[in-house]
């Protein structure tokens, strides 16, 4: 047994440490350590600067210009680059629909769209969720139906994350209504722009945009815009959602948080004594600490187990759950350890470049919003409760 | 014993709530919250024509007198209603020193032209580096002939955004912590000297941060005696918190309220989420954590003006634990078993969690008061 | 609102309190305090004392030798003994059978048998629970067939709490299984020194002996020891548990055990600072001390409900779970105060009279024991998860 | 980055597996629980056989070596069998800080009779004010000429019963709670002034108090350098703590498999109990928990000999902590999901409860241990 990296990991990671630091624009860092806010150019500048490094795909083949890496790369990877203060990977393109095209995508599917997907050029979205179908989504409703060349959709998405600067959509409609609720779906790939498509954000409780409502009337795409077969696309969604799991646990990002959570009580001040040096927050500082550190092993063995050639299994549900846990943990330590100044709400701190005054300590503005959207990461991509059922019965077979 | 609510508590109760089942759903309260100042002035002339704004405040001046018991009952509808006028701040943390400890001039100045409505209140003491802790006071007052100046800074002051009149907390004596020395002063919002930032709290209530730079108040200012302004503080500030947990129980109902609500209405996988077990074990444990806390905010109202400041002290901290544990656990479950719906801006449940997260935030959270507690246990 | 006895009420208290300091026998009383084994004669010497004061049976009308008392009474009562290191009454016959026998029993039954349970003559225990039928209580399948004037009864009762002092069982029996489970049970009254009776301890994790498996093989029962009439057995089972509510959240109980916490975790020294003062451990007694005030205020509120004439609803099953996490809490942290010294077992410290010298300080011996034992409390008289299953029904129409 | 199993690390686990499979089932060990000595000596017979009484141990002293991560797969399958004989105490405890700071004449009089099976050890290094404070030492060694006089109380001294040498932390400078002046003794048990009480825990497992009344030992029962102590204790602890963590992942994996063994075959209400969805999500949970803290086991293991003293600490404590919260987690829901029978004598599931309690308690509970990290970090 052996818990460190080896050599050869670890200079690895020491590469992805130092292209972070050399690469990322200051600015940009500066906004995701802080929770500020991260405007499209923000995602797509360092997307491209991954991508001229030829690092936006770990997960695909070389052959269609992805890295090709083990697990172990990959995890050290993307967890270098968020502790780093990286801007997430928008994950839709590259970790969602990329591998299905390529698993399942016409000939023609991957030569237009895997190089997009690559540079940049296309931002995609997923269509998936809908307003009565959130944990049970194969009873999704939007439909489509075949009119000469084209499918003509019907329906309402919701939950779609950033759909205000996508232009495509991965979507599931209805084609069959005759059949059981999954085998009469289909997967389509959809032009935002398309006359009918219309998208209205969802404000959400920190005042943010984030999520929309995506809306379809009578839109009408070319037929070919269909993946793989008709009726399959529930078998393409399980394929995506499993293909979604690595760095599921965030551990890197976590760490971020971590560090970030210690600056902050360090700086708070209470009867005189910092805050992390009072013995109830220093402990609660230690007790997430501790979990971290048994998430990330825990991780860790999967992740070897999953190197050395076993499939990822029920593990990456328990990494979801504890990942987001220790998320939220995180987000409500940090909140409390403003105290007061948890209250006021000032959302223009949070826009890149404000220059205003703060109010309270500057890191303070977006704690708060932040605890409460991260609520968010116990509820998507399938609720710690279905994750719960998922396991209960494919680990225990209850 | 006797749980029961007054014949006065009674009528309240049913004043407040026809007022807000009217006039106070989530809709309406959307409109005042786009408002020019974030709550409604016709709003609160309602509340002053109800007689809410006389509430606690003696007969002689116009009010209605009542026990905190009393405005618990007011507390616990605006807590329901998520009522954003500054309720608190003017008749618990304005009203409610000046009645304990202001000279009959302050009273006779004051007092009435809150019942009247014309008059909104709100007490100057957090400082930025204070944090929950009462005695840290570093804002000074200097004598200076018959007057005095104040020069510091005040944080996060509750309704600091339309208060006319602050109560405002400085040092006429003893160092940052010094539980003595501390003086608390009647200081008009249009003084020479202070700068007031109004912001919203991200729970729809409204706040300032205030700056003075040698505040001249005279000596007739000081409400109470100079340098004991301290007993008069935590005592408001422990009915603060009876107010907070009787609002908080309000929330807390009227979330459970909406979640059961949901559990039976929304279907997935063909039946109500609320015929899966763990959902209904969990909405069980909300109820039961309501209970408790209601329990509590009851014990709290009570021994809000209890003599012996020491009773009063272990009874609100430990009610403020239970509140802010109950508010918690209930405010995450909820949004948890909504889903996505339960953080929409659009939607009621996240605005309750927002205000229960906030409310143990507010004068001291869970972790501060058993801390409190365990030490006057 | 008046959140204080009245003065009436606090006389009450105060004539309780009186009584119990007068007439507990100093020997007995140290041995509840102690958690130290109690046997047969010091539950019947103080059942005795209480009988000759009318103090057995609060909730029995006076007609039948009852006190009478009112909700706030009879709580007032239970509350002060138990506070007081009184031993618990025995409930089987006071609160169990004895209100079933008034309600529904024979006049012949009521006249034989209710005096001697005020007079600790006879001693009951419960034939409910069988090896296959916990939760699911009404799959019992103890059954007893009519032979001429006897019912002949055979099957297995077990969790037969103190079954080795009682002369007297009441037991769910199967007398129709041609009908609907809950219909085809009926109550019998069974003599335990009948032929066929065995009773055989089960020994708990502790090493205590307190419950018992019963078997009954071909055990012939009077005919005229059935309650009520046949096939209701499950009707007053039901009325049975609706009336072992009184006190069920053991407010007194619990006020005695933390006034104990807080006397060891005085004595424990830890870095040459009392337990008690260091910061961690005072905070979690304040933790406990918190949920048990608001614990005895909801039970205030809802004896004052129904001392105005609201019946015990739901809020009885929200006691039994509060009151039991309020229980093991403290047992928990009563084991966690001694530290080390909650690792030796000495039985033999817990009898009565015992002179040997003790392991560590003399407070110690029983408390890892208690712990373990206690876990029972959200198992009996129907588990958490079936108090929670009630509530979700019943209060909130789930 | 390699969690697989070293190739001795294989065998060790077959051979252990195998023998408690074939030999320690949990009616064989209520026999050995019952007999003379609360243990079976031919049992450890045939550890010695095959070579466990070596593990650990120079191979100069006839040990076959080993590091602590092959120990703990020891400890591993001792904990799924709930393994009372005195192995932690005799190898981990006892040859542990021998083969650290022994002497030479030292390891070569005890540690090739540890290796044949003939001598069982102990560390009496804890004290009745002493909790869980390494350095907290009463126990005085007066020089006298070229001996000393030890002369204190030691207790719960693991193992203590059976042991044949006992390492005695005695102080020979400082006041009680100085981290210098402590220094460990080997002291033989028929030695004059040594009166032992031994005495069974609640775990089966058996323990010890010593009472010394000047007990004499030559200077050469120093264990390493006098005064200088507790660096060897300290180290000592933290590797018993790496094999408790690992004994404790053992119990938590079995008592997880009986638990959900039960919910698959105990019916009620006409179906298992497992097909209800709080038991169902509830034993998740507690599979969550069993596998952090077989991380966290695993860093423990690894790190127990750390040359970095603090990087030892801070893993062997936050090892401790998720061992103490998953095992009491687990612990309780599984008697909780079982219902009367989890808390009987007869049924093993209760035992496995019984020892991850203990577990917690022994070496320092999980607040211990979470203050111990939180100082370290």
């Amino acid at each position: 047994m052996d818990l460190k990296y080896s050599d050869e990991e670890r200079a690895f990671a020491d590469e992805v440490r130092a292209f972070a630091r050399a690469e990322l624009d200051p600015a940009v860092r500066d906004r995701v350590l802080n929770h500020k806010r991260l405007g499209k150019e923000d995602f797509l500048g360092w997307h491209r600067k991954l991508h001229s490094r030829g690092w936006v795909a770990p997960n695909w083949p070389t052959t269609y210009g992805g890295c090709g890496w083990n697990a172990v790369n990959r995890y050290i990877h993307e967890e270098v680059l968020a502790e780093e203060g990286a801007p997430p990977l928008v994950a839709f393109g590259v970790n969602m629909i990329g591998p299905v095209l390529i698993a399942f995508g016409s000939d023609a599917q991957k030569q237009y769209y895997l190089p997009r997907i690559l540079s940049g050029e296309d931002w995609w979205c997923q269509g998936f969720s809908e307003p009565g179908s959130g944990s049970d989504l194969a009873s999704l409703r939007t439909k489509a139906v075949l009119d000469g060349d084209h499918w003509v959709v019907t329906g309402q998405k919701t939950w779609t994350t950033l759909a205000q600067h996508a232009n495509l959509i991965f979507c599931l409609v209805r084609t069959d209504a005759s059949v059981k609720k999954q085998e009469g779906i289909t997967m389509l790939l959809i032009d935002m722009n398309t006359p009918g498509v219309t998208v209205r954000p969802i404000i959400t409780i920190d005042g943010e945009h984030e999520v929309n409502e995506v809306f379809f009337d009578d839109v009408r795409v070319p037929k070919e815009n269909i993946v793989g077969e008709p009726g399959k696309g529930w078998t393409y969604a399980k394929f995506l959602l499993s293909h979604e799991r690595s760095g599921i646990a965030r551990v890197g990002q976590a760490k971020r948080e971590l560090r970030r959570l210690k600056e902050i009580a360090a700086a708070e001040m209470v009867d005189g004594v910092p805050l992390i040096e009072t013995k109830t927050f220093r402990e609660k500082i230690a007790a997430v600490e501790i979990d971290l550190m048994a998430l990330e092993l825990t991780n860790l063995r999967m992740i070897a187990a999953e190197k050395s050639g076993q499939a990822p299994g029920a593990e990456a549900n328990m990494l979801k759950i504890k990942g987001s846990e220790v998320q939220q943990n995180l987000t409500e330590l940090l909140m409390e350890a403003v105290g007061p100044y948890a209250l006021p709400f000032n959302p223009d701190a949070l826009e890149p470049g404000w220059n205003g005054e703060p109010i309270g300590p500057e890191y303070a503005a977006p704690l708060a919003g932040t605890y409460f959207n991260y609520r968010k990461v116990s509820i998507y991509g399938g609720s710690n409760e279905i994750q719960r059922n998922i396991l209960s019965k494919s680990l225990l077979g209850l | 014993m006797d749980f029961s609510l007054s014949e006065t508590q009674r009528m309240l109760a049913e004043t407040t709530d026809r007022l807000v089942r009217e006039r106070y759903g989530f809709e309406d309260r959307k409109k005042i919250l786009a408002g020019p100042d974030g709550f409604s002035r016709p709003m609160w002339a309602t509340f002053a024509e109800l007689g809410l704004t006389g509430l606690g405040i003696a007969e002689e001046h116009d009010g209605l007198g009542g026990t905190m018991g009393d405005m618990a009952v007011v507390a616990e509808t605006f807590g329901r209603a998520l009522v954003v006028e500054p309720y608190l701040p003017t008749l618990v943390l304005g009203a409610g020193p000046l009645g304990l400890a202001g000279s009959d001039a302050q009273k006779s100045e004051i007092l009435p032209r809150v019942v009247s409505g014309e008059l909104f209140l709100a007490l100057a003491h957090g400082e930025p580096k204070s944090r929950y802790t009462l005695c840290h006071v570093d804002t000074k007052a200097a004598a200076d002939g018959g007057d005095f100046l104040l020069t510091g800074a005040k944080a996060v002051v509750l309704g600091g955004d339309a208060a006319d009149y602050f109560l405002v907390s400085a040092r006429t004596d003893g160092t940052t912590s010094a539980p003595h020395g501390i003086s608390l002063f009647l200081v008009p919002r249009s003084v020479p000297g202070l700068a007031i930032r109004a912001y919203p709290n991200i729970d729809g209530t409204r706040a300032a941060d205030l700056v003075l730079d040698r505040v001249r108040v005279p000596a007739s200012a000081v409400i109470g005696q100079a340098g004991h302004g301290l007993p008069t503080i935590a005592h408001t500030i422990d009915r603060a918190i009876a107010y907070l947990c009787a609002e908080a129980v309000g929330a807390m109902q009227a979330l459970n309220a909406l979640t059961l609500d949901y559990l039976k209405t929304r279907t997935q996988f063909g039946q109500p989420i609320g015929a899966f077990q763990v959902l209904q074990h969990r909405m069980v444990d909300m109820e039961m954590a309501l209970e408790q806390a209601r329990s509590m905010a009851i014990l709290a109202a009570d021994r809000a003006d209890d003599p012996h400041p020491h009773e009063r002290a272990r009874a609100v901290s430990a009610a403020k634990v239970q509140i802010g544990r109950s508010g918690r656990m209930i405010g995450q479950c909820s949004v948890q078993m909504h889903g996505g719906i339960g953080i929409t801006d659009e939607y009621a449940g996240g605005h309750y969690f927002k205000r229960l997260t906030l409310i143990d935030r507010t004068f001291g959270d869970a972790d501060h008061h058993l801390a409190r507690f365990a030490a006057a246990a």
